[in-house]
């Protein structure tokens, strides 16, 4: 663990006073007070929907507060801008990802975006130009990324890497990071841990947003806990994972430790699989009554094979059987038809409908139900709406606001939990724990092992803890390739984390995984 | 049903007509095209004589569609005027509002329209087939006469009623004149005709180097074609058979070695005046006959030159034909205070 | 500096907020200048306020409401389709041709115009989704396409009756329901009005209404997300283009109609005001999409707007400075007086 | 394969590796249609071949590739500038009417014309920043403004030398530099290609080699990213269409030196071109983008094609539609052959 003792400073770097923030009727944020001191690193939680994002936008300069002061060493400014913010010496990197970089440039291109706002300077900027700056920053900075790819072929975390290359390039007095690893491998999470301890070292403060609490207990010299919108608690170091989660949640109410089953008949089975054309042959086969959690690093090629059975994708090589038929599907309406349903991994590119209501989120998978003859029937739509809203506790201004008026992980809970009022034969579902707190992991870990009765349901996640909370047995993909199949009462995380990075026994692999986790 | 040129049955003692003498008479001009300067000159020789007759004037701008002209007549024949202007426009779409014209008994005076003469209405036109003779009399003259022979360019774009009319007597031209090669037929008309067709009179004529004659009936197509053979340098071989007038037109047709050298025109204003003049004349019941063709006047670039003339006002006093005060008119329109 | 960006579309789509009034205008903005310029030009002109005006304005509208509701379907799926003029160029010329030139009958010549425009429609639908060339590049290149097929088809020439067919004339007429089209009244509203209604009603019903009209709007704002929650996207963005062609080809046949012959190009026109039309609908009810009500009051306002200043004798070249300014107030009055999506 | 995020996208991003022919044709599509088009023509037609004929080609081509440039900008920001027809023809209308009417000499009526251009980009720039319209919808408004601005100003009336002004004609002429940039040449090079040359090496320059053209990008790419890393996003925006303005001026002025005179809507046809031009451009070198290379090719592609159909006498009904042939042919090449990832 890193050093604990933050460097003191007469004034705090920022502090936040009485910070309120309202959305219409919404109480975003109702009187926020604490302060981040040079040097720290301080863990910022709470639950889904506590406040924490709308406060490091408000910080961030994208978002004007409602009520309240920021003093930053002592003088209070107006953040108009991320501009003002990084004039602070404030950098952000958001949690949504996509909103930090810009697609159809390169990577290059876009590790230079802060240069090119700067005014002033040489305003010539051919490509090559663009490429040695880029270049100098991933040297200075030791990231390794390939400069001349388009953004958005990149995966989620590479464009994260970006972002976070991006922002640390500007030498800031405070990083913000809005759950960095929510996306991250337990490698690449290690690689970003270095760099926080780097710049620890370096003197910079650093807020860090994050549910995982083993990041939190690992980095942070302190954590404040914010709940409905106010700081609930202070903590400092050593951190007690447990009084943090009891200040987060109001109370513990984890998922119940469940048997492990072993499933009923084969649902769906897979021979000669692959995930690209060249990479190896695998088999595979899912049961109606159990939950396989799929696992592996970022990049092990995990969404390739599911989408492989949902029809996003073609099938590569071999083939696969439901049901005992042969079954190809063409595409995504086909698999649905057939009983399978997937929830895709990156939520804002592939769930998020901008601007509709909570509602038309709810009901756009299975119009067919609320609708006589085409027409829809506004009643039973809502009525819908109502009770995915209440079963998986998403906290929202009602069931007609716009999708974007809820915080990160109550989108997700909405998004996931539409999905488990009808029965199939297979329920995929990539990352559905991205971004959502303890509490309401165990929420959907619940709903998933009563809707597995009588589905086969698979969930990826390249959180091995994650796999094993939930799962009856576990899958690790490494490279393209399934290296393992087992009981998940027969393993544990870190093993696991061995498994997916199999690292060779004379590289030591660099991380023990800190498992404080809280059950 | 032939026609029966249209004639004033006035005579020079008469009173001026009740309805003028109170200047309560209200007219109704439908134009399908307005935007321009041809049409602007036709607005302005009505608007200037109905001015001076004391006569209010409702106008209709079709922005060049049939449908919304057809639509537009039917709502004038509703606003129940004196009469009917109808410039420009198809019978066949303008139909059902002469017809509702005439079960209203309001009289319709048409220019260009192309209508059959009939008893309905009275039909004005500009002389198409006059004009075209008029140049290529002219394009035959310059060729030697008699058998003549050369490549020719002929720029045409169908579905305009004067290109129309003007191409009948083009067909006859040509087959009577077999010597005559048409090595191309071009044409755009859109709101950028004058370079578009320079662009294309400039391919063909790169194509074909010994065209000796464009004949471009329409003024945007003229100076098109004008353009494209000073672009090419090829005044002193390739001449230019135009039609239409205005100070634009003068200025290309004087300027320095330029290949545009007839043009067949009537004045639009004078054209406005007659058809205001005529509707005048069927309002107060002095109009026998239904059918008028103004003569047109061919025009030299010889004559223009010599005329020193540089825009339309000045052309007006040089050719006198090109002004009709005459037709038309009933003696107590001067009347008329 | 403030910046976009602090207009979360949340914040932009709940103009829930406190100030009524700016909330009223926000989202009537429009209406209240349409009803405006009716209230002052019905003050001004007796003729203005009648019901025989009123269906003039109505009629004039009728034909650009259609097209532009066309247009709004192949907008709700986020695309756009720039060959609606042409494709009524085509509609005219097949049903004016099937019926002058061929002798065809009038329910042959409509349904063979109607084919037609679903052809186009077709022909847009597979450049985009099979070919997949971005909607706006495509349907330049199917309205090159379909232009260039008419024109070819009939070698630029217009079609009336009579016409001369080399050595012949064409001895073909314009069937009944194309003179009961041109000119028909039920209850005194013109035939092309109540055509023009139904029209309405069916594409209002489809959007607003029916689960189909979901899933145009939600292609049209993720078909990443949409395709994921098992919509088949393209035939659903193959069902729009073919709408979008359909009723083209209905505006084309009502065109054909009141003009009573066929010009190669007469529908060409009709594209900038139908997508005029469209987007001036955008702002209509604070929707800020493509909606059918909205474009059906855009295609109004214009009608009424230069039915007005004709009615006043306005010389044709100010008009289009008054269009602009009208439309220029009442787009600020919903933009711009909006909801704040700054502080 | 590796779990490094620095390989395995790399592998998907090249779709170079596998079909070395596919890739080339996704890239040139448009490039080879053009190059197969000049061949074809040239070896069929002795003049075709011609450095005079080309040089009517490019003649042909520049004022297009000049106003689609503009657009292209507007294009780079995400915006979309309907105004460009109705500023070309406002400029034409001061241009004109400076020299000719008030005597004003030719770099004053040069700068009077740009000035104008400006001013529409403004109007437009102020209707989207500011006014927070949407771009298509702001673009519409400012169109008809514009267009109505130049109607009211001269009574729908054409400018010409020595055109009647009430009483007396106007005495003013065409200066010197206008004669010059309408039928000059330098090294047997046209005046108009000349400016349309340096033009498009500014715009090319400007998007490609400078930090704004980057900055245009990103802004286009994703607005709130560009803001938040601080980049002035209205600023560039207005910057934006003062340059779509400022080219549809250059443009205006070509035009207006060409034809010697001043129509009122002699700028309308133009938008069509241009904005075919900068969509067609989307497709060259597998930009799928505007951008300044891909519009001149898209410029240059129409008139070349123009220029050899009008040289073998296909009639004008004809040309429409291979123009739409070979346009579509050409995407087909670029957008289904290309690598299949892209929707
Ligand atoms: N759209 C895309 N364009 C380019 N590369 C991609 C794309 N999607 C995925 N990849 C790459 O393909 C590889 C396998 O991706 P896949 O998403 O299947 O992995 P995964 O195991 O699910 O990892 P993740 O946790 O990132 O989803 C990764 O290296 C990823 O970067
Ligand atoms: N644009 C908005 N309009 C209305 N309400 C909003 C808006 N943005 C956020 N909220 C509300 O503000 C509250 C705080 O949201 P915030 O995004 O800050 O939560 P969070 O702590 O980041 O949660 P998560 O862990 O799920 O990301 C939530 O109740 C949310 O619904
Ligand atoms: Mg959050
Ligand atoms: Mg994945």
């Amino acid at each position: 663990m890193t050093d604990m003792t933050a460097p003191a400073d007469s004034l705090p770097l920022v502090r936040f006073e009485a910070i309120t923030k309202h959305f219409g009727g919404t109480v975003a944020l109702a009187g926020v007070t604490f302060e981040v001191r040079h040097g720290e690193t301080l863990g910022l939680l709470g639950s889904n929907g506590a406040g924490k994002s709308t406060l490091i936008k408000i910080l961030s300069g994208m978002q004007p507060q409602t009520g309240g002061d920021i003093l930053i060493e002592g003088v209070p400014q107006t953040l108009d801008s991320p501009v003002d913010a990084r004039d602070c010496g404030i950098v952000t990197v958001h949690q949504n990802i996509d909103d930090g970089v810009v697609f159809g440039m390169t990577v290059a291109e876009n590790l230079v975006l802060d240069n090119l706002s700067v005014a002033g300077g040489n305003p010539w900027m051919p490509y090559g130009r663009v490429r040695r700056q880029a270049a100098a920053i991933l040297e200075e900075l030791d990231f390794d990324l390939p400069l001349d790819v388009p953004v958005e072929q990149l995966s989620a975390s590479g464009r994260q890497e970006v972002s976070i290359a991006r922002a640390l390039v500007k030498k800031p007095k405070l990083l913000i990071l809005d759950e960095p690893t929510s996306t991250l491998s337990a490698r690449e999470s290690e690689r970003l841990f270095e760099r926080v301890a780097a710049m620890q070292a370096r003197g910079i403060a650093i807020l860090y947003v994050s549910h995982r609490m083993s990041d939190i207990q690992r980095l942070c010299h302190r954590a404040v806990v914010l709940r409905n919108g106010q700081v609930v608690s202070n903590h400092d170091a050593p951190l007690d994972a447990r009084a943090i989660t009891v200040s987060i949640l109001g109370e513990i109410a984890l998922a119940p430790a469940f048997e492990s089953r072993t499933g009923r008949e084969t649902v769906l089975s897979g021979e000669g699989l692959r995930v690209s054309r060249h990479g190896p042959a695998f088999d595979v086969s899912f049961r109606r009554g159990e939950i396989v959690g799929l696992t592996g690093l970022v990049g092990a090629g995990k969404t390739e094979l599911l989408e492989q059975f949902y029809g996003a994708r073609p099938l590569v090589s071999g083939k696969l059987e439901l049901l005992g038929q042969p079954f190809e599907p063409r595409d995504q309406p086909d698999a649905l038809a057939h009983g399978i349903a997937m929830v895709p991994e990156e939520r804002a590119a592939q769930s998020i409908f901008p601007g509709e209501q909570l509602t038309t989120h709810a009901s756009i998978g299975r119009l067919d139900r609320f609708s006589t003859a085409g027409i829809m029937q506004r009643s039973e739509e809502v009525a819908f709406a109502r009770k995915v809203i209440s079963d998986f506790h998403v906290r929202c201004p009602g069931h007609e606001a716009p999708i974007e008026a809820l915080s990160g992980g109550n989108q997700q809970k909405l998004l996931v939990g539409r999905w488990l009022a009808d029965e199939r034969e297979v329920m995929i579902l990539d990352e559905p724990f991205r971004g959502i707190d303890i509490g309401a992991r165990s929420v959907i870990a619940k709903a998933l092992r009563a809707y597995s009765e009588n589905t086969a349901v698979i969930v990826c996640s390249s959180d091995p803890e994650e796999v094993i909370e939930v799962a009856d047995r576990v899958l690790v993909m490494r490279d393209g390739e399934i290296v393992c199949d087992i009981a998940s009462s027969e393993i544990s995380a870190e093993q696991l984390a061995d498994i997916m990075s199999a690292a060779p026994p004379s590289q030591a692999h660099p991380t023990t995984m800190e498992t404080n986790s809280v059950h | 049903q032939e026609g029966v040129p249209a004639t004033i049955s006035a005579s020079a003692t008469d009173e001026v007509p009740a309805k003028f003498a109170e200047k309560n008479v209200r007219i109704a001009v439908v134009r399908q095209l307005n935007t321009g300067d041809v049409y602007q000159n036709w607005i302005a020789g009505i608007e200037s004589e109905a001015d001076r007759l004391g006569i209010k004037l409702d106008v209709y701008n079709a922005d060049g569609e049939n449908a919304k002209q057809a639509l537009f007549l039917q709502q004038a024949v509703a606003t129940k005027p004196d009469a009917i202007i109808v410039g420009w426009g198809f019978v066949d779409s303008l139909a059902p509002g002469l017809e509702a014209a005439k079960a209203a008994n309001i009289p319709v005076i048409t220019f260009d329209v192309g209508a059959q003469p009939s008893d309905d209405f009275v039909t004005i036109d500009q002389g198409d087939k006059p004009m075209m003779a008029g140049i290529l009399e002219k394009l035959k003259e310059d060729l030697g006469g008699g058998d003549i022979k050369g490549d020719v360019i002929y720029v045409y774009v169908p579905g305009y009623q004067a290109l129309d009319r003007r191409d009948t007597v083009w067909r006859e031209f040509i087959a009577e004149n077999p010597g005559l090669n048409l090595v191309a037929q071009i044409g755009v008309v859109n709101s950028n005709t004058a370079a578009q067709t320079a662009d294309q009179a400039r391919a063909a004529m790169t194509a074909n180097p010994d065209v000796v004659a464009i004949v471009a009936p329409y003024d945007e197509f003229a100076k098109g074609a004008s353009l494209a053979v000073g672009e090419l340098g090829r005044q002193s071989k390739t001449k230019v058979y135009g039609m239409d007038i205005s100070t634009a037109d003068i200025a290309v047709m004087v300027g320095e070695n330029s290949p545009w050298v007839v043009t067949a025109t009537t004045d639009m204003v004078n054209v406005g005046a007659v058809i205001l003049r005529t509707t005048a004349a069927k309002i107060a019941g002095q109009l026998e006959g239904n059918t008028l063709s103004i003569t047109p006047a061919v025009i030299t670039q010889a004559e223009l030159r010599d005329a020193k003339v540089q825009n339309v006002e000045e052309l007006r006093k040089a050719f006198s034909a090109l002004t009709t005060p005459e037709v038309s008119r009933a003696p107590w329109m001067d009347a008329v205070e | 500096m403030s910046t976009d960006i602090q207009s979360s579309p949340a914040e932009r789509a709940t103009p829930y907020s406190k100030d009524a009034i700016t909330h009223f205008i926000y989202r009537y903005g429009l209406l209240v200048v349409l009803a405006l310029m009716i209230v002052v030009f019905s003050i001004a002109h007796p003729f203005f306020g009648t019901f025989a005006n009123a269906m003039f304005i109505l009629q004039a509208s009728a034909i650009v409401a259609v097209v532009g509701l066309g247009c709004t379907i192949s907008m709700t799926v986020g695309g756009f389709d720039l060959a609606v003029g042409a494709t009524m160029s085509l509609v005219v010329m097949v049903a004016a041709g099937a019926m002058v030139i061929y002798g065809f009958s009038g329910p042959v010549a409509i349904l063979l115009g109607l084919a037609a425009g679903l052809l186009a429609g077709l022909l847009n639908a597979m450049l985009i989704v099979y070919a997949r060339i971005p909607d706006l590049v495509a349907t330049l290149a199917a309205q090159f396409l379909v232009s260039g097929t008419t024109l070819l088809a009939v070698n630029g020439q217009s079609i009336s009756e009579g016409m001369s067919l080399g050595t012949t004339s064409a001895t073909g007429t314009f069937a009944p329901i194309f003179k009961w089209l041109g000119s028909g009244y039920v209850f005194g509203v013109h035939s092309s009005v109540i055509v023009a209604g139904l029209v309405f009603l069916a594409v209002f019903a489809l959007l607003n209404l029916t689960k189909w009209g979901r899933i145009f709007y939600a292609i049209g704002g993720n078909p990443v997300a949409a395709a994921a929650v098992g919509i088949p996207v393209r035939r659903y963005r193959i069902i729009a283009y073919l709408l979008s062609g359909l009723l083209s080809a209905v505006a084309g046949l009502l065109l054909v109609a009141r003009s009573n012959r066929g010009d190669v190009s007469v529908g060409d026109a009709y594209l900038l005001q139908a997508v005029s039309a469209a987007l001036v609908g955008y702002a209509v009810l604070g929707a800020n999409r493509a909606n059918a009500f909205g474009t059906l009051i855009g295609a109004v306002f214009v009608a009424t707007l230069i039915n007005g200043l004709t009615m006043f004798n306005f010389p044709y070249y100010a008009q289009t400075f008054v269009q602009g300014l009208l439309l220029g107030v009442a787009l600020l009055m919903s933009y711009t007086l909006g909801p704040k999506s700054k502080r």
